[in-house]
């Protein structure tokens, strides 16, 4: 009989290396540094309107902002508890409605009022997750993409807030120079709340149990994991981010109508294309994401202009990025442990 | 002659790493093989990279005298071998009659399909039987059953069964290695991975031992089963008071 | 060199007129280049496809104004669109020359900065209707019942408003900013047997729209829509079912393509429009007289087709700002702005819509609507009677 | 009563066009567990061959179907072998192409608006206007004739299914890839078939749409959502659910249009998807899931 | 103690539990076993709620708990394996153990999950069950007798008065079952209540005190395993010749 081994010890010897050569802890050093500085620079960034017209850029740290704040609260249920929602829209909606009728009505800044609007967008979210998270995978996708459709029809069809015609909001009379800043600084703060309650749900018993549901929902529920509950607060939080960036981007665009805030492109795809093509599941990722996606959005519209072939661009990058970044670009390079230090935020 | 050489191979899934590293098996014609080891040790591996499931990094796999590098399943199965894997390989929607002829689907002769699964039906009454019943809805035995009978179809030369008495009731698994040695005893060249070690070496003329992704022992199952390092580390018997 | 800056709808919804108003723009400017450009200085014009989207037309304006630096702007298509445009202009203070954007509400936000190009807001439209069933039709062929079905679009409800004499309401603070009632149809007698409104994206049943107003039996049918594209989808399906409307008007269907979609079909349609090539009106260009008829020709050469009322209204905006820089000496828009509200029906802005003079909203005064006819595949003109040439109508139409 | 039989005539009309347009999705989601959000947009595709057929050569859309079909097969097979071959390996693959293949109905979108430009289309042939009348109740020809070349193909389609060689070989995949490959199916060459005959069928479905709605590059959108409600209604990969379900809620639609509005009736198949994920998650003819 | 009275789940027309009664009495190892498709698994799904029960009782110490969601009955101390091991890929083992700790109340939640006294006892446990060396390893690249030992650890992390463990030997190497054996029975010292279904009747013979035996959906015998192996009933429906193998 052919044999390497004379006793069982070697044997249990020889195991034991070829175990240990397979189980190795993950690189678990976190970067916290690098938010806090972007947080302090992008606070001191409008001074630039002293020395020249950074309207324009101003502008598109706002919208990227706006979309970090919603990028990080889709993360929370499609990241981490692995539900895709592509009709997050409809908060984003809803948030910007209530908002806007309360500014229109009693003059209430949407900035103020933004919180509650989160919490109006919130708990809409809370029911709305009790009848769509009972199915997974396609059917909840497609479940969104309804939902969008009947949100839409819905406000067009509510008078009160102006049906399709929508709801024009007044301007602030701060000179154009400064106007855009309440909103830059209101986004800015939601940006980092966002980052920051991303980080905290992951860290916490919460957050490991919505990953244990993205894995094996039966296995989660069996483990003592109130599945139904916490799928439906995490479609809640994520609403809620949602709802906050609607109210104040509707003060800020003056006018919130149907078919711009029920955009199923802008506001339900594009946040969850960003959260992917960062990293679903990572803090940094939704961030990297929505800076990647505006950057490409504005490069287009600056060389195509905003026409067909910027859709098909768009289209294609998006391709490219999933078949080649399946994890998203810092979920790649963490696989490959490429990952710069900087950007491990998790 | 061996009629399936495997040598030194080393695979892996995806471009993770290397779970195999440097198997090597013989296979003798019209002989039973069983192949134990711990869990985790590439048994399984071993034969997907064997039917083309898996891609063979290196080493050989040849199949009497051809290279099996590189081929598909279907490009395998055609060649003459035949995999039932660790999870029961049915499609539970069909009936057994069409699981049967889904058995035979490399076969271009519809007659003589028709011919085998009525001699396979003759031989396994159960599932002449249950002919029309969902396999879906078989008990764990009869689903075994089912997915070892519908392997004789194609008259492979080799059949290849990880774990055939995974989960199966005592009674069963006697059945199973009775019809094991009833396939043999055909010219079928069989090739098994078995945890109950005992069972399948008793039914095996040859014995393996897999570990660490490679070939530590290989012998007759008597000699296998029979030696104390073996006992010890794989057969769970205490060590020799 | 002046700049000026346009985002159009040239692609989505509004595509077709988009892509006219793009030409209309793009025949303006160059024009004025060959005859020496605004103050000697040359034009460039910058446009840029707002998909239909609002969102993306508001964002576009922002890149003109502060990335571009545009001197001034052109409007944008629709009131869709011009809606929330007109609050970004405002808010920087340039001049905003609408070349669509009909719907009253528009023109109630206070905005000092917006000037309508066509004849009238939307709302007001109807009269135009009315008053030449009144005209033009002996009391015993006037239709008596309506059938009024509309798209879910800014502009349509304007008209519908008007029509059927409804509340223009401003969501914001629940205040009325016009109350139509009556409405022209009842003050012509005229009752509506029937009303429907589709959604402005995903509908698709045409044929059950179109039964259910044949079978309302109307006499008169009024398709509010906001593209000639649904005017089209509207066509085809009373086509199918064979309705037999003693009239029909849209607020949509002037284009070449709406014809080509509907063939035969657009018989005795009636639609109202800003813009016609019979009408002899006078205009000024690079400052020389610009007539009408001489933009059907330039246009033709530099096109190859005939021109419709969505590349002639963009032309006369077009116009309009250049009147206005001259008139202001410079590319000051607070100037700009006060030369155009200084415009009366005698010293007015001249285009090849005719005059323009504007009220304290940005509307224009004393413009009715023109109203025209699909006869034999051409769009004749057929009211108002008292100012140019006519055709003569054709009533009652012979069913679909 | 003739009210009711004409509104049932129209629902039943479109029912057939969107059951067509539903049937190839249903079919490749099936099979390959691919969401493919870029079908309407491929419908886009097939319409447009449709449409310069007719408008080049005056060819009937009808005569146009097999070209259509035959071209998108072609891109179907291109699309497999360049992206989805190699997908189906990943870990992550259904939702992974539930976003890659929105991504391509981008890319379409964007190819067909260059190259069409976004104004609305329709094929003019003379049925598609015209209406069989039976008293005061009438047919659309159009549509008629739309639902029965659709008819015509699922039911082959169907047959196929059920009795071919290659047709069992589809059905063994759909229910365990591994076990079908191991029997000497080709799991990649079905997987490339039937996708290939999903696109085909949004070819057919698209010269057929071509002249019963109109249609610009962005419209897809419009349908994404219409035809997704009718697969997960149907119950996700059955041919025959997302059929059944087709004519149901045209039908349903159509009587909502007439007694509530137009505005409801494009509700209508939104609405019936919550209530279908409320009392029976599954679908109509879907598997019940595990967990209760 | 639990207690499963007149239990039934059907699916269409199959009975695969039918009018079923048996208990597993407190701080003693009940073995269930039956031939393939007998309804043990189902069996277990229903006492644990992971499928609805077509009719029938569930009671444990005293409680009726087969109106209960899952995440309940493992919160009033029932916890269960499954056959076909459900393991949290791309979670470490650690994670994979810690996600089952007991969560109490609202601000429980947003507690850090990873805190110190949570790893020390994952830790413990994991040390218990001799694969502390995996700790850090992503819970779907273990072996198939690493998943078991890895799911029982995570079932003694949510501190268990009765624990379901559906064949943890099945498909386990010889040797590391006498280790899986050697902890059950240490568990089953500590007092814990077990009720076990298993196939591999040696294990069976050796380890349980009592031993129910289900065929068909319902229970066919009861009693010690001596009894049990003497019944002909059981000896005709489910052991055949095996039993001398075995001894
Ligand atoms: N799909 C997979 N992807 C990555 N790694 C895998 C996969 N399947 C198995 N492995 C790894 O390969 C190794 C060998 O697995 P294999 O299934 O061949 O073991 P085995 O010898 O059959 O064990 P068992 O007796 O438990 O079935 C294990 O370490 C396992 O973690
Ligand atoms: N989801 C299901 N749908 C239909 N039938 C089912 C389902 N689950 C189980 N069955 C049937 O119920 C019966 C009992 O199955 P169960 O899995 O409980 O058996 P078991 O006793 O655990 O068998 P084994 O020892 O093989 O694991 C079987 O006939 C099986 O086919
Ligand atoms: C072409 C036009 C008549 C459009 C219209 N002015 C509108 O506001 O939309
Ligand atoms: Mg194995
Ligand atoms: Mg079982």
């Amino acid at each position: 009989m052919m044999s390497s081994y004379d006793t069982v010890d070697q044997i249990v010897a020889a195991r034991k290396a070829y175990n240990e050569t397979l189980a190795q802890a993950a690189d678990r050093t976190r970067v916290t540094w690098l938010p806090v500085l972007l947080l302090v620079i992008l606070a001191l960034f409008p001074l630039m309107q002293f020395v020249g017209n950074y309207n324009y850029p101003i502008h598109l740290v706002l919208y990227t902002l706006m979309y970090v704040t919603m990028a990080s609260g889709w993360n929370i249920l499609g990241g981490f508890t692995g539900y895709i929602s592509l009709g997050h829209s409809v908060f984003f909606a809803v948030g910007g409605y209530f908002a806007g009728m309360i500014l229109a009505r009693y003059g209430v800044s949407t900035i103020i009022m933004a919180p509650v609007a989160g919490l109006v967008a919130g708990l809409l979210g809370y029911m709305i997750g009790l009848i769509t998270l009972r199915v997974r995978g396609p059917s909840f996708i497609i479940s969104s993409l309804a939902l969008v459709m009947i949100c839409r029809i819905l406000f067009e069809k509510w008078q009160f807030v102006g049906g399709a015609a929508g709801l024009s909001l007044p301007i602030n009379d701060l000179p154009v120079q400064w106007a855009k800043l309440p909103y830059y600084y209101a986004f800015l703060v939601m940006a980092a709340f966002g980052v920051w309650v991303a980080y905290r749900v992951k860290h916490s018993k919460f957050g490991l149990g919505l990953r244990a549901i993205s894995k094996d929902e039966i296995k989660a529920e069996s483990a003592g994991i109130d599945t139904r509950f916490y799928k439906v607060l995490a479609f809640a939080i994520s609403a809620f981010m949602f709802g906050m960036a609607g109210a104040v981007w509707g003060e800020y665009l003056t006018y919130v109508r149907p078919n711009i805030f029920v955009h199923i492109l802008y506001f339900s795809v594009w946040p969850a294309l960003m959260c992917i093509l960062g990293g679903k599941g990572t803090i940094a990722g939704p961030v990297v994401g929505a800076v990647l996606i505006v950057a490409f959005n504005e490069f287009f519209v600056a060389t195509l202009g905003a026409s067909a072939i910027n859709i098909l661009a768009t289209g294609l990058i998006m391709a490219l990025t999933l078949m080649f970044f399946p994890l998203g670009l810092i979920g790649t390079l963490a696989r490959y442990r490429k990952l710069p230090r900087a950007l491990n935020w998790d | 002659m061996s009629l399936l050489t495997v040598k030194n191979v080393v695979a892996g899934y995806g471009d993770g790493p290397a779970i195999l590293n440097g198997a090597s098996v013989d296979v003798q014609p019209g002989k039973v093989h069983c192949i134990i080891g711990p869990n985790g040790a590439g048994k399984s591996t071993l034969l997907k990279a064997i039917c083309g499931m898996l891609k063979i990094r290196s080493g050989e796999v040849t199949f009497k005298g051809e290279s099996l590098k590189g081929l598909r399943p279907d490009q395998v199965l055609r060649k003459g071998i035949c995999f039932v894997p660790q999870e029961r390989a049915l499609f539970p929607k069909m009936t057994v009659r069409e699981n049967l002829r889904m058995g035979g689907f490399s076969m271009t002769d519809k007659r003589l399909l028709e011919k085998r699964i009525d001699e396979i039906e003759e031989r396994f009454p159960i599932l002449k039987e249950r002919r029309d019943q969902h396999a879906g809805t078989m008990s764990g035995g009869q689903q075994q059953t089912l997915s070892m009978a519908r392997t004789m179809i194609l008259r492979p030369e080799i059949v290849m069964l990880d774990e055939p008495s995974l989960g199966l009731a005592p009674k069963i698994v006697q059945e199973i290695f009775d019809i094991i040695r009833v396939m043999a005893a055909d010219g079928i060249t069989i090739l098994i991975v078995e945890q109950n070690a005992l069972m399948g070496l008793r039914c095996a003329d040859w014995g393996v031992v897999l570990d660490l992704g490679r070939t530590l022992f290989e012998g007759p199952a008597e000699e296998v089963l029979a030696d104390p390092r073996i006992r010890e580390a794989y057969l769970g018997a205490k060590k020799a008071a | 060199e002046i700049v000026i800056g346009a985002s159009l709808p040239l692609t989505g919804a509004f595509s077709i007129s988009g892509a006219k108003h793009d030409q209309g723009y793009q025949l303006c400017v160059d024009l004025i280049n060959e005859r020496g450009g605004i103050n000697g200085e040359p034009v460039r014009l910058i446009t840029s496809d707002n998909r239909s989207d609002p969102a993306t037309a508001i964002n576009q304006y922002e890149r003109f104004i502060n990335v571009d630096q545009v001197d001034a702007v052109f409007g944008t298509f629709s009131s869709r669109l011009t809606f929330p445009v007109a609050n970004i202009l405002a808010r920087n203070g340039y001049v905003h020359p609408a070349p669509a954007g009909g719907a009253l509400r528009i023109y109630t936000q206070g905005h000092q900065n917006l000037f309508y190009f066509q004849p009238n807001a939307a709302e007001y439209i109807g009269s135009s209707v009315t008053d030449m069933i009144q005209e033009l039709i002996a009391e015993e062929d006037r239709p008596t019942t309506a059938a009024v079905v509309v798209a879910d679009d800014f502009f349509a409800n304007a008209v519908e408003a008007g029509l059927l004499g409804l509340q223009v309401i401003d969501p914001a603070d629940g205040s009325v900013v016009e109350d139509m009632a009556p409405g022209y149809l009842a003050e012509a007698g005229i009752e509506v047997v029937y009303t429907e409104k589709w959604p402005e994206e995903g509908f698709n049943d045409w044929l059950n729209l179109a039964n259910s107003v044949k079978r309302s039996g109307a006499e008169l049918i009024i398709a509010l829509t906001a593209s000639a594209e649904e005017a089209v989808q509207v066509t085809r399906a009373l086509q199918t079912v064979r309705a037999e409307p003693k009239m029909v008007y849209y607020s949509q269907g002037t284009q070449a393509e709406f014809l080509e979609g509907t063939n035969d079909a657009s018989e005795a349609i009636l639609v109202h429009t800003s813009w016609h090539a019979a009408a002899p009106y006078e205009g000024v260009l690079g400052g020389q007289p610009f007539s009408n008829a001489d933009f059907v020709e330039l246009y033709q050469e530099r096109y190859g087709d005939f021109p419709d009322e969505d590349a002639a209204i963009p032309f006369a905006v077009c116009q309009g700002i250049e009147q206005a820089i001259i008139g202001a000496g410079s590319t000051d828009n607070a100037a700009m702005g006060e030369w155009l509200y200084a415009r009366t029906n005698e010293d007015p802005v001249r285009t090849i819509l005719g005059r323009f003079a504007w009220d304290e909203r940005g509307l224009p005064v004393d413009k009715p609507f023109l109203m025209a006819q699909w006869n034999g595949g051409e769009l004749q003109f057929v009211f108002p009677t008292d100012e140019f040439e006519t055709s003569p109508l054709n009533h009652p139409k012979d069913g679909f | 009563m003739a009210d009711i039989l004409q509104i049932l005539i129209l629902g039943l009309a479109l029912g057939g066009v969107y059951a067509l347009m539903g049937a190839g999705l249903s079919l490749v989601f099936g099979v390959m567990r691919i969401v493919n959000l870029a079908h309407p947009s491929l419908i886009m595709m097939g319409a447009y061959v449709a449409f310069w057929g007719f408008r080049l050569y005056g060819i009937d859309p009808i005569v146009m179907l097999p070209v259509a079909m035959v071209i998108l097969a072609a891109t179907g097979v291109l699309l497999y072998k360049l992206v989805f071959e190699r997908e189906a390996k990943s870990a992550k693959y259904s939702e992974m192409t539930v976003l890659l293949t929105f991504a391509f109905a981008m890319v379409f979108e964007g190819a067909l608006a260059t190259a069409f430009t976004n104004t609305q289309r329709v094929t003019t042939p003379d049925y598609a206007v015209d209406a069989i009348f039976i008293g005061n109740v009438f047919i659309p020809l159009g549509q008629l004739y739309a639902g029965i070349v659709s008819l015509v193909l699922i039911g082959a389609l169907a047959l196929y299914l059920k009795y071919s060689r290659f047709g069992y070989a589809i059905r063994a995949t759909t229910q365990n890839r591994e076990a079908a490959e191991l029997l000497g199916v080709n799991v990649n060459f079905v997987g490339l078939v039937s996708f290939a005959i999903g696109l085909a069928l949004a070819g057919a479905a698209g010269a057929l749409v071509s002249f019963v709605f109109s249609f610009f590059p962005s419209k897809h959108w419009e349908w994404i959502a219409i035809l997704m409600s009718l697969v997960v209604l149907g119950g996700m990969g059955s041919i025959l659910g997302t059929v059944v379900a087709a004519y149901i809620l045209s039908v349903v639609a159509a009587f909502v249009g007439f007694f509530f509005g137009a505005t409801l009736s494009t509700l209508t198949f939104f609405v019936a998807l919550f209530v279908v994920l409320l009392v029976r998650p599954q679908g109509l003819f879907g598997e019940k899931p595990e967990l209760a | 103690m639990l207690e499963v009275k007149g239990l039934s789940k059907h699916f269409g027309g199959i009975r695969a539990v039918d009018n079923c009664s048996f208990s597993a009495e407190k701080g003693r190892i009940t073995a269930l076993i039956g031939p393939n498709g007998a309804g043990k698994t189902t069996a277990f799904n229903c006492i644990s709620r992971t499928m609805t029960p077509t009719a029938g009782e569930v009671w444990l110490d005293g409680e009726r708990i087969d109106h209960l969601r899952p995440h309940r009955i493992t919160a009033k101390g029932l916890s269960r394996t499954f056959q076909i091991s459900r393991n949290l890929a791309d979670m470490t083992v650690l994670e994979n153990v810690i996600c089952q700790s007991k969560i109490s109340g609202w601000r429980d939640l947003f507690k850090p999950a990873m805190s110190p006294s949570e790893i020390d006892k994952a830790m413990a446990i994991l040390d218990f069950l001799g694969i502390t060396r995996i700790a850090h390893e992503d819970g779907s690249n273990l072996s198939y007798g690493q998943k078991k030992l890895m799911d029982l650890a995570a079932l003694l992390m949510s501190d268990p008065k009765i624990i379901l463990l559906d064949e943890p030997a099945g498909g386990v190497n010889p040797t590391l079952l006498e280790e899986i054996v050697g902890h059950i029975r240490a568990l089953n010292d500590k007092g814990m209540t077990v009720l076990i279904v298993e196939h591999n009747m040696e294990l069976i013979m050796r380890l349980s005190h009592r031993v129910v035996v289900m065929a068909q959906g319902t229970v066919i015998a009861d009693g010690t395993p001596e009894e049990v192996q003497k019944n002909p009933a059981v000896l005709e429906a489910y052991l055949g010749g095996a039993l001398e193998d075995a001894a």
